[in-house]
């Protein structure tokens, strides 16, 4: 039953693909959600029987057949399910789900909607396969189709040119994350001989401790291209263009995560690694404020959402990197659910005003779209760490792994980055649905959301609220450490009892997030002219800040354009000069040859009479020359 | 001397080599109405096709012998046998070269306005050529293919190409030709000096030309002769810059055997005849190879970054990747050489379909600048899936077939040395870099002219002509090993006829890669 | 007895003076007769040779009878060709000949 | 006496051919003479078929001065065959110019029987016999258009030249006399083998005789002559000029530079090498200027001189037999592939106003669709391409030359093989890949059974002898056998 059922959550969204992608754009049109969503609900209601049945205390490892068998190279797919896969699969399967019905409403009239379903469809598969395989291959492999799905799905509009840009720009960068990723694997094998985790975690005392960090950090490489960490996060602001729903799903509940879960997943190998831990925490850390520094200023709606899951997921790689790995996890399903509800709130926010996405032209909205302002708020609260919601426990839990970790400095920039996300997300929720319209037209046009859209928001607003009570409770102890602790045995730290200390920092933490609620609320509806001047005050971070610290610029000095001209350079001068210039020149060569020999054939007949003559005391020469 | 092994009941290799030359023969001569002599073509290389399929069939998969075999003699005063025989590595090269044989007849149906019967001709004077390399044991036989191929396709570019066709052709033979001159030589010395005794006949026979033994001399020099005719072939930085102008200017039947198979029989030499033949010199001379490679890999992936033309592009992609052929053969394990074999096959269905694709364009744009297309997937959404299938599988999307052999020549070639498979592993970013570009400015954005509306999209004909190889790409992605199977014999007789000699390896530039790579 | 020699130089000396005519003169007819002269210094070389020799004495005169039979036939050959040469061109110098060059 | 004559059976066929050929010529209405070439046919093929009879056994007779035996068959089977091509070759082209006279067929007759005595001569004498009855017809037939500048300049530059060049020959045979007193090859050699034989003298006959040599082969710095010769010579003439004198020649440079210079290899190696060398560079790179077909034809056969002479270095310093054999068999192949290109030109000037320039067969791919198709052929045999007799001819003999241990020269050689493609291509680049500038007047005339025929014949060996080729291979083989006794 349960290899039925492994089977069955991937391949039900795959066979969904096949057939919409072949027959929807001639046969099911305007019905294609039917059977997308009928799939994905049906691998939601096996994923929960499976981890219900890892709740039991059941696993399953199970060899499908052998993929690749080259040499000494040899791969099987297969699937692993344990404690992480179930944790996985929680967040992806409902959030998946919701995220397909709420596209019914969102998507509806759209062009390629067939095309939508089909590739959400894809998507989900390739996720399903991503956490459930058992080998390094197979996530790498599912790690590139899921970029994939999130390239199709970003361009989705291909007719914009900057979706269009989007889309590329992601799956290069997250390229560029695969190109260590893949040397990881490579190096992996090459030590160990095996890729699939039970042989590489059962061997990886063996890894002599150069060569783990090694693996390790190209192994991280490939999460921060994926989890868009400091500096490969540029992709993900810019993948905003997508539909909103892409955005909910895959870069914000699910497919982003994957770094973190391939972490969690490796972390029998970091763990023997010191530096690679540190090097973990410490980008992640800086992404973490980085990212939440440059959402302080965005206007656009999803941007800012986009940055602070940027933020978010540095909390998580510093969570891992500390050794608070389900801490990294708690967070990692909280914030799951409350960024997607989030983003389908800010989606729901679009909808409503007609596409517009630029937070300067909203506000007022609160009182027009109810259900969306109020699961909006449960949402922001609960990133902003509102005392019982889920981002509470989570982001505490966090923060608590890094101070009693002894890495204060982390743990204080934590907490300065926990400070500036409460202040942008009510930021956000106060530009958008509090004070007066800004555009009276779009306001007066603004409607709530159909029902199949408000429905999963209120459904995943009640996780947000709930989910850290009952996976986070009591702090460090709560029943999600429980449920990891088997993954995680091998790789923990001594036992930490939770005192008075942690107490304070709760407090402390809780107070830092109303503190940025209200500064922000101080900002925006108070005195709304404070925010000009302070943004005059501090002019160059200010504007630094809104130009993302010009990292893409950057990029394109120092890589796309010098690439460019040097495949140009290349072409024209190596190409073209010199390896053809060679061919015809030697052509050229034998040509000119001929031209210094041509006088001779003179069409003299004395002429000719001498060169034999010459000839022959050239002979005579040749053979003095030789004797002598 | 004479030789034939009962496996299937009639010399079926010489009934697939030759079958589509007499079929050439037969169109020549028919000079029937355009369906009659296309009929006679498709239906050659469909029964060619299936014959193929009837050799894998009946093929043993689980020996590294060579099968099949047919021995007669031929100018026996001279030592040359007509000696067919095959092994896994051909057999599937064969079945490529049938498939995408069969696959251009409905490709170009009607593409072609002047001398069509000719054209068609010729192609199945090529299919000869190029299957008759796979199934030579013979070295004087292998030479005789190895030249027959090349003049077929000289005509196909010049006869049929575009504008600068004729400067195309003739780099194309005259870059091809210089290798085989060499080649022939090292041929005849080697011949020559596997003899036992000076009056002895030459040795021709290549089973027992791998038993000789050659100085270490002469393995050297004749080695860099067969690879550099081999390495024209693939191409090899830097001998590849006829490929551009030659796929430029072909026709698209022209590019698609070009691109998918002919570049194949530069790998396929040095698989065949290098390694066995000259062991000791391989192991020495690899790391020079590798390092052209990974040039190859990067300078290929650069160079497309910025071309303007579609099937430039391709062409120059096809650089990039045949350099994860050489660096996977010359990686010198078997993991690395298998990884080439399937990078060569993968590459055959990929690129040969990227090139019909090109075409199919063509016909319908009648351009082929990248600038002067754009938001294509409107109009054309079936073309657009194709192109995106396609694009993904060659930059090596995991679950088609690119994934699985250049992965697997990384993991072989970062066996030999680490930082030489992170260069070359800049080749796969940049893959994707110039083929999303490319489709981006193809099929997204803004359309430039409504008028493609009224163009239509692909027809049967020209979907029944990608299917199968986008079939074949997903099946080489999901399953591979069906494909790996047949070449695991012949890959790890290959290897093991290379231990000897690598314990003793020890050029300078290994020794400083080596050194490097201790780094990691 | 004069030695060899002596007659080797005389036939050098003709071949010389032949070659030299052959080439430096312009008109066909004397052209013909330098190669004549050469034929002829060859002839004093083979009679020669075949006076000196101590066995193959004999041979060399044979030779001699062939070279006088192969000289008139070149002559022969040689002014019909010239003969067909004015009729066509008016002239009988080796310089207008050469149409054909390059 | 009978065994004598009967040995020389097919030189007196032919003989006896000719003379009734002249005799009867005169007789004849021009339309009758039409049937002239059919007589000296025939009388090539019996020729051939008699002196086929005798291979069984050897004859040295005339006091040994002619030796029949394997070798010297080989080259007449040959030269036979180069006889009737082109005579085959010639027939419409001579009607259609007007100059359909018996005499031609006449003198082809005479020079076969003089490139057939050149190569069974073994005595000096006899030797220069042959080579002077093929010199003197060679002057004709170059000049046979007399009323055409153009080929009695060739007929003036050739006998010039010609007749110059033979002197130097001349001498060095009679120096080589004076050394060993004797005009029998094999007297010669051993004089030469065995006795103290003065330095200087020698070498000064071993250069007059190259020079000759190569001049008759056209070899640089001798080979001025050729392409203006094969220029100005009617075309079926010029074919056969470019091939048969070669032949004989050859024959007789193996004779000479194995029977009696054998032992001084190491003198008239290293000259031959160069002269090689500087043949193969001649013939490549002036080939590659050339817009005259026919030009580029006279320079592409100096280039196959140029290999030719690597398979005699190779025979020379070896002294093994596949040298030799494979100077015979490349000029078996050469015969085929050259005749038959002259002959498409000599085809395509009797069906339109065809000019012997590339300009000219530009477009033939469609206006002569199968003269081209088989000048590709021979083109590509040219070239070395497989599977022709070209190729299996180069193969051989780069064989030969890498054997012996020339390696080097084997590369040169594949150098200038590769600059030749160049041009052979481009005459297959104007006929199928660019369109005719001035459209070729085409007439209805020059329908001809004999030169289809003809055609036939050369393309058939081209590939015979590229696929099949052991028979030949073996007969080039067995011939050389007896000559270096290995």
């Amino acid at each position: 039953m349960m290899k039925t059922a492994v089977l069955l959550i991937p391949l039900l969204p795959l066979a969904s693909f096949i057939i919409t992608g072949l027959f929807g754009k001639r046969y099911f049109k305007e019905k294609s959600q039917y059977l997308s969503v009928a799939a994905v609900a049906v691998s939601w209601l096996l994923s929960i029987y499976l981890i219900i049945q890892v709740e039991r205390g059941e696993e399953l490892s199970w060899q499908v057949y052998s993929w690749i068998a080259a040499g000494k190279f040899k791969v099987d797919i297969g699937f692993l399910v344990d404690q992480l896969t179930a944790v996985m699969l929680l967040v992806v399967s409902t959030v998946g789900f919701m995220v397909h019905v709420y596209s019914i409403g969102y998507m509806k009239g759209d062009g390629g909607y067939y095309r939508f379903f089909a590739y959400l469809n894809l998507f989900m598969f390739s996720m399903f396969m991503l956490i459930l395989g058992n080998n390094f291959l197979m996530l790498y492999v599912f790690w590139e189709a899921v970029g994939l799905c999130s390239y199709l799905l970003i361009s989705f509009w291909y007719t914009k040119q900057s979706a269009a840009n989007a889309g590329t720009k992601a799956f290069l960068v997250n390229r560029v994350g695969d190109f260590g990723f893949g040397l990881g694997i490579m190096l992996i094998f090459v030590t160990l001989g095996t890729l699939s985790y039970s042989g590489v975690f059962e061997n990886a005392g063996r890894i002599g401790s150069g060569t783990i960090t090694a693996i390790c950090l190209l192994l991280f490489m490939g999460a921060m291209g994926k989890s868009a960490q400091f500096p490969l996060h540029v992709w993900l602001p810019d993948a905003m263009e997508g539909p909103t729903p892409v955005s909910s799903l895959i870069h914000a509940a699910t497919m982003v995560n994957a770094g973190v879960y391939m972490v969690a997943r490796s972390s029998p190998l970091f763990h023997q690694s010191h530096t690679a831990m540190f090097v973990v925490a410490l980008v992640g850390t800086f992404t973490a404020i980085f990212a939440a520094s440059i959402g302080l200023v965005q206007n656009d709606i999803k941007k800012v959402l986009a940055y602070s899951t940027v933020s978010q997921l540095g909390y998580m790689f510093a969570a891992l990197g500390v050794g608070a790995w389900a801490a990294g996890m708690f967070h990692l399903v909280a914030h799951g659910f409350f960024k997607g509800l989030l983003f389908l709130c800010s989606g729901s926010v679009i909808h409503a005003v007609s596409g517009e996405q630029d937070m300067r032209k909203m506000g007022g909205l609160k009182n027009k779209i109810k259900i969306t302002y109020w699961t909006f708020v449960i949402g922001a609260l609960a990133i902003s760490g509102f005392p019982g919601l889920a981002g509470f426990w989570s982001k505490d839990s966090v923060l608590a792994g890094a101070f009693n970790g002894g890495y204060w400095y982390f743990w204080l920039v934590g907490l300065i980055a926990a400070f500036m996300t409460a202040f942008y997300m009510f930021r956000l929720i106060f530009m958008t649905f509090h004070g007066k319209p800004r555009d009276v037209e779009l306001y007066s046009h603004a409607h709530e959301s159909p029902r199949s859209m408000t429905i999963p928001l209120i459904v995943l607003a009640i996780p947000s609220v709930l989910i850290g009570l009952v996976l986070g409770l009591p702090p460090e102890d709560g029943h999600i450490d429980r449920f990891l602790e088997p993954v995680f045995e091998a790789v923990k730290g001594e036992a930490h009892h939770f005192g008075a200390l942690d107490v304070g920092l709760m407090a402390l933490s809780a107070g830092i997030g109303l503190a940025g609620i209200f500064l922000a609320w101080v900002f925006y509806i108070k005195r709304p002219e404070l925010p000009e001047k302070a943004g005059a005050h501090v002019g160059v971070l200010y504007k630094a800040a809104l130009n993302k610290y010009w990292i893409d610029e950057i990029y394109f000095a120092l890589f796309i354009n010098p690439v460019r001209a040097l495949g140009r350079g290349l072409w024209r001068w190596v190409d073209v000069g010199i390896i053809d210039g060679f061919v015809n020149g030697s052509a050229r060569f034998f040509r000119g040859v001929g031209m210094v020999l041509r006088p001779a054939q003179s069409g003299k007949i004395q002429a000719y009479m001498f060169s034999m003559l010459l000839g022959l005391l050239a002979l005579l020469l040749v053979y003095l020359a030789l004797t002598i | 001397m004479y030789e034939f092994q009962e496996q299937i009941g009639f010399p079926i290799l010489t009934v697939i080599t030759f079958l589509p030359a007499l079929g050439g023969l037969a169109v020549l001569f028919a000079r029937g109405k355009p369906n009659v002599y296309k009929g006679i073509t498709l239906a050659v290389t469909g029964v060619n096709f299936l014959l193929s399929l009837v050799l894998i069939q009946y093929f043993d998969r689980y020996t590294a012998t060579m099968q099949f075999v047919e021995k007669v003699p031929w100018i026996s005063s001279l030592g040359i046998s007509y000696h067919m025989a095959v092994d896994g590595i051909s057999v599937l090269l064969i079945m490529l070269t049938t498939l995408l044989s069969l696959i251009i007849v409905p490709a170009s149906w009607n593409y072609i306005k002047d001398r069509e019967l000719q054209f068609f001709a010729a192609f199945l004077f090529l299919e000869t050529g190029l299957i008759g390399v796979f199934c030579a044991r013979d070295l004087f036989m292998f030479y005789v293919f190895w030249e027959v191929m090349l003049i077929p396709m000289y005509f196909i570019i010049g006869v049929w190409g575009g504008p600068r066709r004729i400067y195309a052709a003739i780099k194309f033979f005259l870059f091809t030709f210089a290798g085989s001159l060499l080649m022939l030589i090292a041929i005849v010395a080697i011949a020559y000096l596997a003899r036992s005794n000076p009056f002895a006949t030459p040795v021709f026979d290549m089973d027992l030309l791998e038993n000789a033994t050659f100085s270490y001399q002469v393995q050297v020099l004749a080695f860099l002769a067969f690879f550099i005719a081999f390495a024209v072939k693939v191409p090899m930085w830097p001998l590849h810059t006829w490929l551009p102008d030659a796929h430029v200017e072909a026709p698209t039947a022209g590019s698609v055997i070009l691109a998918g198979v002919m570049l194949k029989v530069g790998g396929y030499g040095m698989l065949r005849l290098c390694i066995p033949l000259f062991p000791d010199a391989v192991v020495a001379i690899a790391p020079y190879i590798l390092v052209l490679s990974i040039i190859a890999i990067v300078y290929g992936a650069l160079v497309s970054l910025v071309q303007k033309d579609l099937k430039k592009l391709v062409a120059y992609s096809s650089v990039s990747h045949m350099g994860f052929v050489t660096a996977g053969i010359f990686a010198l394990n078997i993991v690395g050489i298998e990884g080439g074999i399937m990078v060569m096959f993968s590459h055959g269905l990929l690129t040969g379909a990227l090139f019909l694709m090109v075409g199919f364009l063509y016909e319908r744009l009648h351009t082929r600048e990248i600038s002067e297309m754009g938001g294509l997937a409107g109009p054309f959404p079936v073309m657009a899936a194709f192109f995106s299938f396609f694009a993904l599988a060659s930059l090596g999307l995991p679950g088609l077939s690119g994934f699985v052999g250049e992965f697997l020549s990384l993991v072989g070639l970062f066996t030999y040395s680490k930082p030489m498979a992170a260069v070359a592993s800049i080749g796969i970013i940049l893959a994707a870099a110039y083929l999303l570009w490319m489709y981006q400015r193809v099929m997204f954005t803004g359309l430039r002219d409504q008028k493609w509306y009224k163009v239509p999209d692909y027809s049967l004909r020209e979907i029944v002509s990608l299917a199968p190889l986008g079939i074949l790409a997903v099946w080489a992605g999901v399953y591979p090993n069906t494909f790996l199977q047949l070449i695991q014999p012949p890959a790890a007789r290959l290897t093991e006829k290379m231990a000897p000699y690598m314990a003793e390896s020890g050029s300078v530039v290994e020794r400083i890669f080596a050194s490097l790579g201790g780094l990691f | 007895m004069t030695p060899l020699q002596e007659y080797l130089a005389l036939s050098m000396a003709l071949f010389f003076i032949g070659t030299w005519g052959v080439v430096a003169r312009r008109n066909i007819i004397l052209v013909v007769m330098c190669i004549e002269l050469m034929l002829n210094a060859i002839n004093i070389a083979l009679v020669a040779f075949s006076n000196y020799s101590p066995i193959g004495g004999g041979r060399g005169e044979v030779f001699v009878f062939f070279v006088f039979a192969l000289a008139a036939a070149e002559a022969a050959i040689g002014l019909a060709i010239a003969i067909a040469m004015y009729r066509l061109k008016e002239k009988l110098s080796v310089d207008d000949l050469d149409e054909m060059k390059g | 006496m009978k065994q004598d004559l009967l040995a020389i059976m097919p030189e007196i066929m032919l003989i006896a051919t000719a003379v009734v050929i002249l005799l009867v010529d005169p007789l004849l209405p021009v339309d009758g003479r039409r049937g002239l070439s059919w007589l000296g046919i025939a009388a090539s093929v019996t020729a051939a078929i008699a002196t086929w009879q005798l291979r069984d056994e050897e004859y040295s007779v005339f006091s040994h001065s002619i030796a029949v035996d394997k070798y010297s068959i080989f080259f007449k089977i040959l030269l036979l065959v180069v006889a009737a091509l082109a005579m085959l070759l010639s027939e419409k082209y001579l009607f259609l110019k007007k100059r359909l006279l018996g005499d031609y067929y006449a003198l082809i007759l005479f020079a076969t029987i003089g490139m057939m005595v050149m190569a069974e001569a073994v005595d000096l004498i006899t030797f220069f016999v042959g080579l002077e009855l093929m010199a003197l017809c060679s002057y004709l037939l170059a000049g046979f258009f007399r009323y055409q500048e153009r080929s009695v300049e060739a007929g003036m530059k050739y006998f010039l030249t010609g007749a110059f060049a033979s002197n130097f020959l001349l001498f060095g045979m009679a120096i080589l006399y004076g050394l060993a007193g004797s005009t029998n090859y094999q007297e010669i050699g051993d004089a030469i083998r065995l006795g103290p034989v003065p330095s200087g003298p020698l070498v000064i006959a071993i250069v007059l005789v190259l020079a000759g040599f190569a001049f008759k082969v056209g070899a640089a710095p001798f080979h001025n002559w050729a392409p203006d010769v094969y220029q100005g010579a009617p075309t079926p003439a010029a074919a056969f000029l470019a091939v048969g004198p070669k032949i004989a020649a050859f024959a007789a440079i193996l004779k000479f530079f194995t029977i009696m210079l054998g032992s001084q290899e190491s003198t008239w190696v290293p000259l031959m090498i160069a002269v090689a060398i500087l043949t193969m560079i001649v013939g490549a790179t002036m080939a590659l200027l050339q817009k005259d077909l026919k030009r580029m034809l006279a320079f592409s056969s100096i280039g196959h001189v140029g290999y030719l002479l690597l398979a005699v270095i190779a025979t020379g310093s070896s002294g093994r037999s596949i040298g030799m054999s494979s100077v015979l068999f490349y000029l078996a192949a050469y015969t085929f592939m050259n005749m038959g290109a002259f002959g498409v030109l000599v085809h395509m000037t009797n069906h339109s106003s065809f000019g012997d320039t590339l300009d000219d067969i530009a477009g033939a791919g469609k206006s002569f669709p199968w003269a081209a198709g088989i000048m590709s052929l021979f083109m590509l045999s040219l070239t070395g391409v497989p599977p022709t007799a070209g190729f299996l001819a180069k193969f051989y003999l780069f064989s030969a030359v890498v054997d012996a241990g020339y390696a080097w020269l084997a590369v040169v050689g594949a150098l200038f093989s590769l600059v030749s493609a160049f041009f052979y291509l481009r005459v297959i680049v104007y006929m199928y890949m660019r369109s005719p500038e001035q459209e070729l007047e085409m007439s209805e005339d020059g329908k001809s059974w004999d030169l289809g025929l003809g055609l036939g014949i050369a393309a058939t060996g081209v590939i015979v002898l590229g696929i099949l080729p052991a028979p030949v291979v073996d007969a080039a083989q067995n011939a050389v056998v007896k000559l270096l006794g290995n």
